[in-house]
């Protein structure tokens, strides 16, 4: 083992931290942005994975093509997308409701 | 099949046609279609006078025609089973047949003057037709029940009688008491049905002595058991045929209104007047008597005709102290129909069937020319119906009076009209069995004679309360004026019917010897017709020996209870030389408190049994079910799953209902799912992302992590 | 220990610090912001892990996109004077719970498990082996997660566009 | 006329595929296509009618197919006697319940579908002769029973249904298990290979030579299993101490629902008895024979009783039902050919006048909108309906007094046959039976004089739950003609003729009954 930068183990348990906490946000905030908050760490964590998983795990590694670069690219691109739409329907049920709170869409009429 | 039996199988047909007629198109013919049930009736009767008139011409005792096909057949190869039903005419059916018809269309008849209001428009529109629609239908099932030849038929047409009579008796249905009275009637003789099918449910089923069950309810069948001694067996220790029997009677208990069933008939007077004189007095109640005279050789041959004589006896008396004291006038009437059922089934079990039967005919045609003359002195008084405010009838509606005087006599026991002779052979009989042959049984005589001089007595009270003395109510008494043509016109052919001689052939029934018979070659026709060579002997030979001996002093007997009854109620009511009240004062407080509450048995059957046991057993099922079965079992272990709802309930409910079965198959209704899952599914993202989360852990966790 | 493991240290310790105020602060406009240092947090971790076109991808789009677009929702959806970005979590108990399991099961199996790493990584710049990879063999993918994109991009414009007629109809309806 | 079974069981999904297509708001259209995929089923139904064997005991119009090769699963379906009758049964049903929900204004398309779904379930439990199969339909019938009741239901409709889909699904876990025990020892011992749900196959196997060691135990197989599949069929009968779903059921369901449960779901239980426990495992049967009918017996008597205290006029229909299948129990528990059949024409008869009742609820309800004999006040909640509506009174009348057994309407005769069949088996059984008859007459007749008869006091209970006197009652419209006609007219016959229809399932029945003897 050499080195902190070089160990996937270091990497694994920080996204994994990054991805409860991203859980625990996604689970308790009352706020629809927030838990939307939330899912952008999980996703954040797994994209991580992916690149140090390339970098540094000896099949993947191997591997000709940029995997776990282009799997990243296209989480954020997901992510960029799910923005996107969530924020447009908060702001689309703020207008109607003038609350974000979850449990407050829980009706599904207008 | 004969001309006869084709004729009896039309005679209910006719009615039938009728009813179903009357209650589809009814009210949109021409006089709300009277004439379709009175022209069906007519027909029946003719029918009937045809079967009548050849029973005359074969004049012979053991005259029977029978047809009969399967009805429906449940059998396989091995274990055979079919019901068997038909027709069967014999005499006693032909004679039945032609008093129902008859009286039923000079009731019918009645019915087109009583049922329209004084200008001659019928009551309350289109009821005017149901009416005559259900009396249609008891006709047609009265009908049925004489010509059956099988104890099924019987109880059905048995049955369907019940309905018309619950029917009829709540004709007048915005009155409460008419809906309590019917209700009343049906459950009552229910009870007693219910007895009737058991006894019959054993006498089909039951493996009789030769180890094989009857399977079959026709008569001829049972007859012929009997005769081969099938019944000598026993069940519970009991003779079959008595317990059989027994049961079989239970049903006579509850349709002829004998003791202790008969709280329904006096109520059952809430129907309206032809209702009570075509059911409650002359046919439906008789058709008790009819089954146990045609059972009467299975009563024989398990010994309990003196049980059966009994309750006759009791019903007879008890029934006649009750009728004393009423005031209402067809009130007067019903107890005094329950007193001489009591003696037609007393006579049944004194083992005179044939007077039985003879007093069974002329109590219905008396009896239906009193209901209709009381129901014609209701007509013409605007239904009132208290005696008590009622007098000097007489000269107001002559007709009426006389046909009413003259039905009174009969049923009194006055010679020269029918209820003398057939009451006298009763009493007769009575008189041999308990005075001659059996000394321990002297209540039955007693009771006999007892009742015979209180039917005078109240018989009497209520033609002079009636017809004689002072008007008391003058407004009702200056309106009122003789009925109409068809209402008085049955009164005064069933008056005529209340003469001796047409029973008899004689004039004074013989009493002057064989030679004063005026009607040749029919000398006493009724009795030699009936008697049934198969019946055996009653009560042995030393008793037909005493009827013999009995004949003389039970008639002389018989006259003088009869004359001392009239003589008496001249003396109270008539010529007022005895104050009513004082000879009301000479009998203890007690027992006019029990006539009062006629003996307390509408008190313990209503307020006991049924308010105090019954009910409260019913509402401690219904408790029960909804606290204990409902509440209790099944939502306490519905409670345990509440509990463990958060990971399972949510786990099963949202995801696998909700999200597999619902959305695949019902994705049509999202706004009804919102509706029925709000409970289980609130709609929170957050909370199936928990659950998620949760099934994530558990699954992660099961795998050996 | 070489600068690269300190650097990667500090990068990993803000990234959990920053990821804690995202779960755990009541405001949620300084989650928000920490999102922010969250997602540079992670820019930093592609920069070590020699993913130079990723980090500045996720700068670009991340930092300078979806953040923005946080802001501004988070803005327009509350009401800023008010200052009512207080968001207390009512349940923190079964999402800590749940959230502790999945961690100690990653955990465990993180630390159980034996990697075979590679001795010595080399950290090349991956844009060209990137590009290519698009256009070749991933071109497919590439071209659906576009459409999806434009997809989606039209959608939130739909949803998000204020529906006039029925303003207009509402003011018909208070005006009468 | 292949497949005729098939076309029976499934030609309402084309109705259901129809409906979909059907443009919002259109609800007639969506009413009449039900009309027309029922009608045809109908139709079929009576067709057969020429073509069936009556003199032949065993299955006919059979179609087998493999359906699932990995488990030896069949699609095999037929009918004997009994299952034609429940066939004609239900068709019939299916089809006056479309016009039953004439005035069903919520989420019509959804509600039809569901009908029609329920149909196939419901046919096809009667057709199917492989017990997967069997099982299958017995779930596919659940689910929009589940929907009907908990959408289009009445003010506890959300409580009534996951009271009536835990019962059930109660009995059919149960029921599972002993499918599953059945299917895994029919490979044993001298058994079959491979393992089968072929009924007719896993009949001849003598089930009595098997144990079951349960916690320790040596259960007899066939007796555990009989018990299993017993509370399977049970809970549907439904048999006293399972029983309590059904009124809530009943109450909070729509009138053509209540029809539907009354008239055909009641008997699935019965025929379930019959095709599957008494026919695979006679053995059993016969040792469980005395406990039938003691159960029969209570069913009769305690549900009785429970109904004369009711002060819902459906609950009180719901505890009459509860008796009346008493003496299904009671009949088929005899192994008498008079008793079988009895029951048998006792499922028949009360699904026509039980369906009948449970329609004449709905009209009065439709009217009033309440259905409280004695509101919660203690005020008689109708009274006097038959000065006002004749009519309505008099198919009441029609339907009472077919159900308290009177002669000449359909419930006589087989009541009547029943007690003949049971009393030589079980004196005293029978004889306490026979008070049922009373029991049945006294609160059903108590319902009509305090609802119909007496002066007219009926109240009307308006949205806010209050109650006052009501007015007119509005006449009987066309499509509640169209449902009561047909029933009214069953009735009759069947009191009048009951032969013709005897004579459908006289052999198949007494085939059951000769095996169990």
């Amino acid at each position: 083992m050499s080195g902190l930068a070089n160990n996937l183990s270091f990497y694994l348990v920080v996204s994994a931290i990054m991805f409860v906490f991203g859980i625990v946000a996604a689970l308790s905030r009352k706020n629809t942005i927030g838990i939307f908050m939330g899912v952008e760490l999980i996703l954040n964590a797994a994209a991580l994975n992916f690149v140090a998983v390339k970098l540094l795990q000896t099949k993947a590694a191997a591997s000709p093509t940029q995997d776990g670069a282009i799997f990243s690219l296209f989480i954020i691109v997901m992510a960029a997308i799910e923005a996107a739409v969530a924020l447009a329907i908060v702001l689309r049920v703020f207008g109607v409701k003038r609350s974000i709170d979850p449990d407050g869409m829980a009706r599904l009429r207008g | 099949m004969t001309t006869n039996i084709s004729l009896a199988l039309l005679i209910p047909l006719f009615p039938l046609l009728a009813y179903f007629v009357q209650v589809f198109v009814g009210k949109r013919l021409p006089r709300m279609g009277d004439w379709v049930s009175l022209g069906a009736i007519f027909l029946s009767f003719v029918a009937a006078s045809r079967i009548f008139l050849s029973m005359f011409n074969h004049f012979d005792p053991a005259w029977v025609e029978t047809w009969h096909f399967t009805w429906f057949d449940l059998a396989s190869l091995k274990t055979p089973f079919k019901l068997e039903i038909g027709v069967r005419i014999d005499n006693m059916s032909s004679i039945m047949l032609f008093m129902v018809t008859l009286c039923s269309t000079l009731i019918h008849l009645f019915s087109t003057g009583y049922m329209r209001n004084h200008h001659g428009e019928p009551e309350d529109g289109y009821r005017y037709a149901s009416f005559f629609a259900y009396l249609s239908l008891f006709t047609s099932a009265m009908l049925g029940l004489i010509i059956s030849d099988n104890l099924f038929t019987l109880f059905m047409s048995w049955e369907l009688m019940g309905l018309c009579s619950y029917l009829l008796i709540g004709f007048y249905r915005h009155k409460i008491s008419a809906a309590n009275a019917s209700l009343k009637a049906f459950m009552t003789t229910r009870v007693g049905d219910m007895g009737l099918f058991t006894g019959m449910l054993m006498l089909f089923t039951l493996p009789l002595a030769n180890g094989q069950a009857l399977g079959s309810f026709r008569f001829d069948d049972i007859y012929a058991a009997i005769q081969s001694g099938q019944f000598n067996f026993t069940i519970g220790g009991f003779h079959a045929a008595a317990v059989i029997g027994l049961l079989i009677f239970c049903g006579t208990v509850g349709k002829s209104a004998q003791f202790p069933l008969q709280v329904w008939l006096p109520d059952a007077m809430e129907g309206p007047t032809p209702v009570s004189a075509l059911i409650h007095a002359a046919t439906m109640v008789a058709a008790g008597v009819y089954l146990i005279l045609r059972m009467f050789p299975l009563l024989e041959v398990g010994g309990v005709l003196t049980i059966v004589a009994y309750v006759g006896a009791f019903t007879a008396l008890f029934a006649a102290i009750l009728a004393i004291k009423q005031n209402d006038i067809k009130k007067i009437l019903a107890y005094s129909t329950l007193s001489q059922l009591g003696y037609m089934v007393m006579a049944v079990g004194l083992g005179a069937y044939q007077a039985s039967f003879m007093h069974l005919i002329t109590h219905a045609l008396f009896k239906a020319c009193l209901f209709m003359s009381s129901g014609a002195v209701i007509y013409a008084m605007h239904h009132e119906q208290d005696i008590r405010h009622m007098g000097g009838l007489r000269k107001k509606i002559p007709i009426t009076f006389a046909c009413m005087f003259i039905a009174t006599l009969a049923i009194s026991g006055v010679p020269m009209f029918s209820g003398f002779v057939s009451k006298d052979k009763i009493l007769v009989a009575a008189y041999a069995f308990g005075i001659l042959d059996h000394s321990q049984h002297f209540f039955i005589p007693l009771a006999g004679f007892l009742t015979a001089g209180l039917t005078a007595f109240y018989m009497f009270r209520l033609i002079f309360k009636t017809f004689f003395g002072e008007p008391h109510d003058h407004h009702h008494y200056e309106e009122a004026h003789e009925v109409s043509f068809n209402m008085f016109v049955p009164l005064v052919v069933l008056a005529g019917l209340s003469l001796s001689v047409l029973f008899t052939g004689s004039l004074t029934g013989g009493l002057l010897g064989e030679g004063d018979f005026i009607l040749k070659g029919a000398n006493n026709w009724f009795e030699t017709l009936v008697t049934n060579a198969s019946f055996s002997a009653g009560h042995g030979e030393a008793w037909h020996e005493h009827l013999h001996h009995a004949h003389m002093p039970g008639m002389i007997l018989s006259l003088v209870v009869a004359s001392i009854g009239i003589t008496f109620s001249y003396l109270v009511f008539g010529a007022k030389k005895i104050s009513a009240d004082k000879l009301a004062a000479l009998w203890p407080s007690f027992v006019h408190k029990a006539i009062d509450n006629l003996y307390f048995f509408d008190w313990f059957y209503i307020k006991i049994l049924i308010q105090k046991v019954f009910m409260p057993f019913s509402s401690f099922c219904a408790i029960f079910d909804d606290k204990v079965i409902d509440q209790g079992a099944v939502d306490g272990v519905k409670n345990v799953t509440q509990a463990t709802k958060d990971v399972a309930g949510i786990l099963i409910d949202d995801v696998l209902i909700d999200g597999l079965l619902v959305d695949g198959v019902g994705g049509a209704m999202p706004s009804a799912l919102g509706s029925t899952l709000r409970t289980l599914q609130n709609g929170r993202v957050q909370r199936y992302l928990l659950v998620a989360v949760a099934a994530l852990v558990v699954v992660l966790i099961w795998r050996g992590f | 220990m070489k600068l690269i493991d300190i650097f990667t240290l500090l990068i990993g310790i803000s990234t959990v610090l920053t990821s804690s105020i995202v779960a755990f602060h009541p405001n949620i406009l300084y989650a928000a912001i920490s999102l922010t240092f969250t997602l540079i947090s992670v820019a930093g971790f592609y920069v070590v892990l020699g993913a130079d076109f990723l980090a500045a991808v996720q700068l670009i789009i991340y930092v300078g996109g979806i953040i923005v677009v946080i802001l501004f929702a988070i803005m327009m959806s509350e009401n800023i004077y008010r200052a009512r970005f207080l968001d207390q979590a009512r349940k923190y108990l079964a999402p800590i719970v749940f959230s502790t399991a999945i961690f100690w099961v990653l955990f465990k199996l993180i630390s159980k498990t034996q990697f075979s790493l590679v001795a010595d990584p080399v950290r090349v710049p991956i844009s060209e082996s990137v590009g290519v990879a698009l256009t070749t063999l991933y071109a497919l993918p590439f071209e659906y997660i576009a459409l999806f994109l434009l997809v989606g991009l039209v959608g939130a414009v739909i949803v998000a566009r204020p529906d006039y007629k029925e303003i207009h109809y509402k003011d018909e309806g208070s005006s009468k | 006329m292949n497949c005729v079974l098939s076309w029976i069981t499934f030609f309402p999904l084309l109705g259901i595929l129809a409906i979909l297509f059907v443009p919002k708001g259109k609800d007639d259209i969506v009413k009449w296509i039900s009309v027309g995929v029922t009608l045809v089923p109908l139709l079929l139904a009576i067709k057969l009618t020429t073509l069936f064997n009556y003199s032949v005991g065993g299955f006919q119009f059979v179609e087998k197919a493999l359906w699932i090769p990995s488990l030896n699963v069949e699609f095999h379906m037929g009918i004997d006697g009994m299952s034609f009758l429940m066939v004609l049964l239900a068709t019939l049903l299916s089809f006056l319940c479309i016009f039953a929900s004439w005035n069903i204004k919520k989420q019509v398309k959804g509600y039809f579908s569901m009908f029609l779904l329920l149909h196939v379930g419901m046919l096809g439990v009667f057709c199917a002769l492989d017990f997967f199969l069997f099982y299958v339909f017995w779930e596919v019938m659940l689910l929009p029973m589940y929907f009907l009741v908990g959408i289009w239901g009445g003010e506890r409709k959300e409580y009534a249904a996951i009271k009536f889909f835990l019962y059930t699904l109660f009995g059919s876990v149960l029921m599972l298990v002993g499918l599953l025990a059945l299917y895994f020892y029919s490979t044993g011992p001298n058994g079959l290979s491979p393992a089968t749900f072929d009924l007719a196959q896993l009949s001849k196997i003598n089930w009595s030579q098997y144990t079951l060691n349960f916690f320790g135990m040596t259960l007899p197989f066939d007796k555990a299993v009989w018990v299993l599949l017993f509370m399977g069929f049970a809970v549907k009968v439904p048999i006293v101490p399972f029983h309590t779903w059904l009124p809530w059921a009943h109450v909070q369901a729509p009138t053509a629902v209540s029809v539907i449960l009354a008239g055909v779901l009641l008997k699935m239980g019965i025929y379930g008895f019959l095709r599957i426990n008494y026919w695979l495992l006679p053995q059993a049967t016969q040792y469980f024979a005395t406990t039938l009918a003691v159960m029969g017996v209570i069913n009769i008597v305690y549900g009785a009783l429970c109904a004369m205290a009711q002060k819902d006029l459906k609950k009180l229909v719901a505890y009459s039902s509860v008796s009346h299948m008493g003496y299904c129990l009671l009949g088929m528990a005899v192994f008498t050919a008079a008793g079988m059949q009895g029951a048998i024409l006792q499922m028949f008869n009360h699904g026509l006048s039980a369906a009948m009742m449970f329609m004449l609820v709905g009209i009065l309800y439709d009217r009033l909108h309440h259905r409280a004999i004695v509101t919660t006040d203690g005020k008689l909640g109708f009274g006097g309906i038959a000065q006002k509506s004749p009519i309505i009174t008099a198919a009441w009348m029609v339907a009472v007094f077919s159900s308290l057994g009177l002669p000449g309407l359909n419930g006589f005769i087989s009541e009547a046959m029943v007690f003949l069949g049971a009393f030589p088996v079980y004196k005293t059984l029978t004889s306490v039976a026979a008070l049922g008859i009373l029991l049945t007459a006294a609160y059903l007749l108590w319902m009509v004089q305090r609802v119909f008869l007496g002066p007219y006091v009926a109240l009307h209970k308006d949205e806010s739950g209050h109650y006052h006197p009501a007015g007119e009652i509005p006449p009987i419209r066309w499509n509640e003609w169209v449902v009561l006609i047909p029933l009214a007219v069953l009735c009759l016959w069947i009191g009048l003729f009951p032969q013709p229809l005897i004579n459908i399932f006289k052999v198949s029945s007494n085939m059951i009954t000769e095996t169990l003897r």
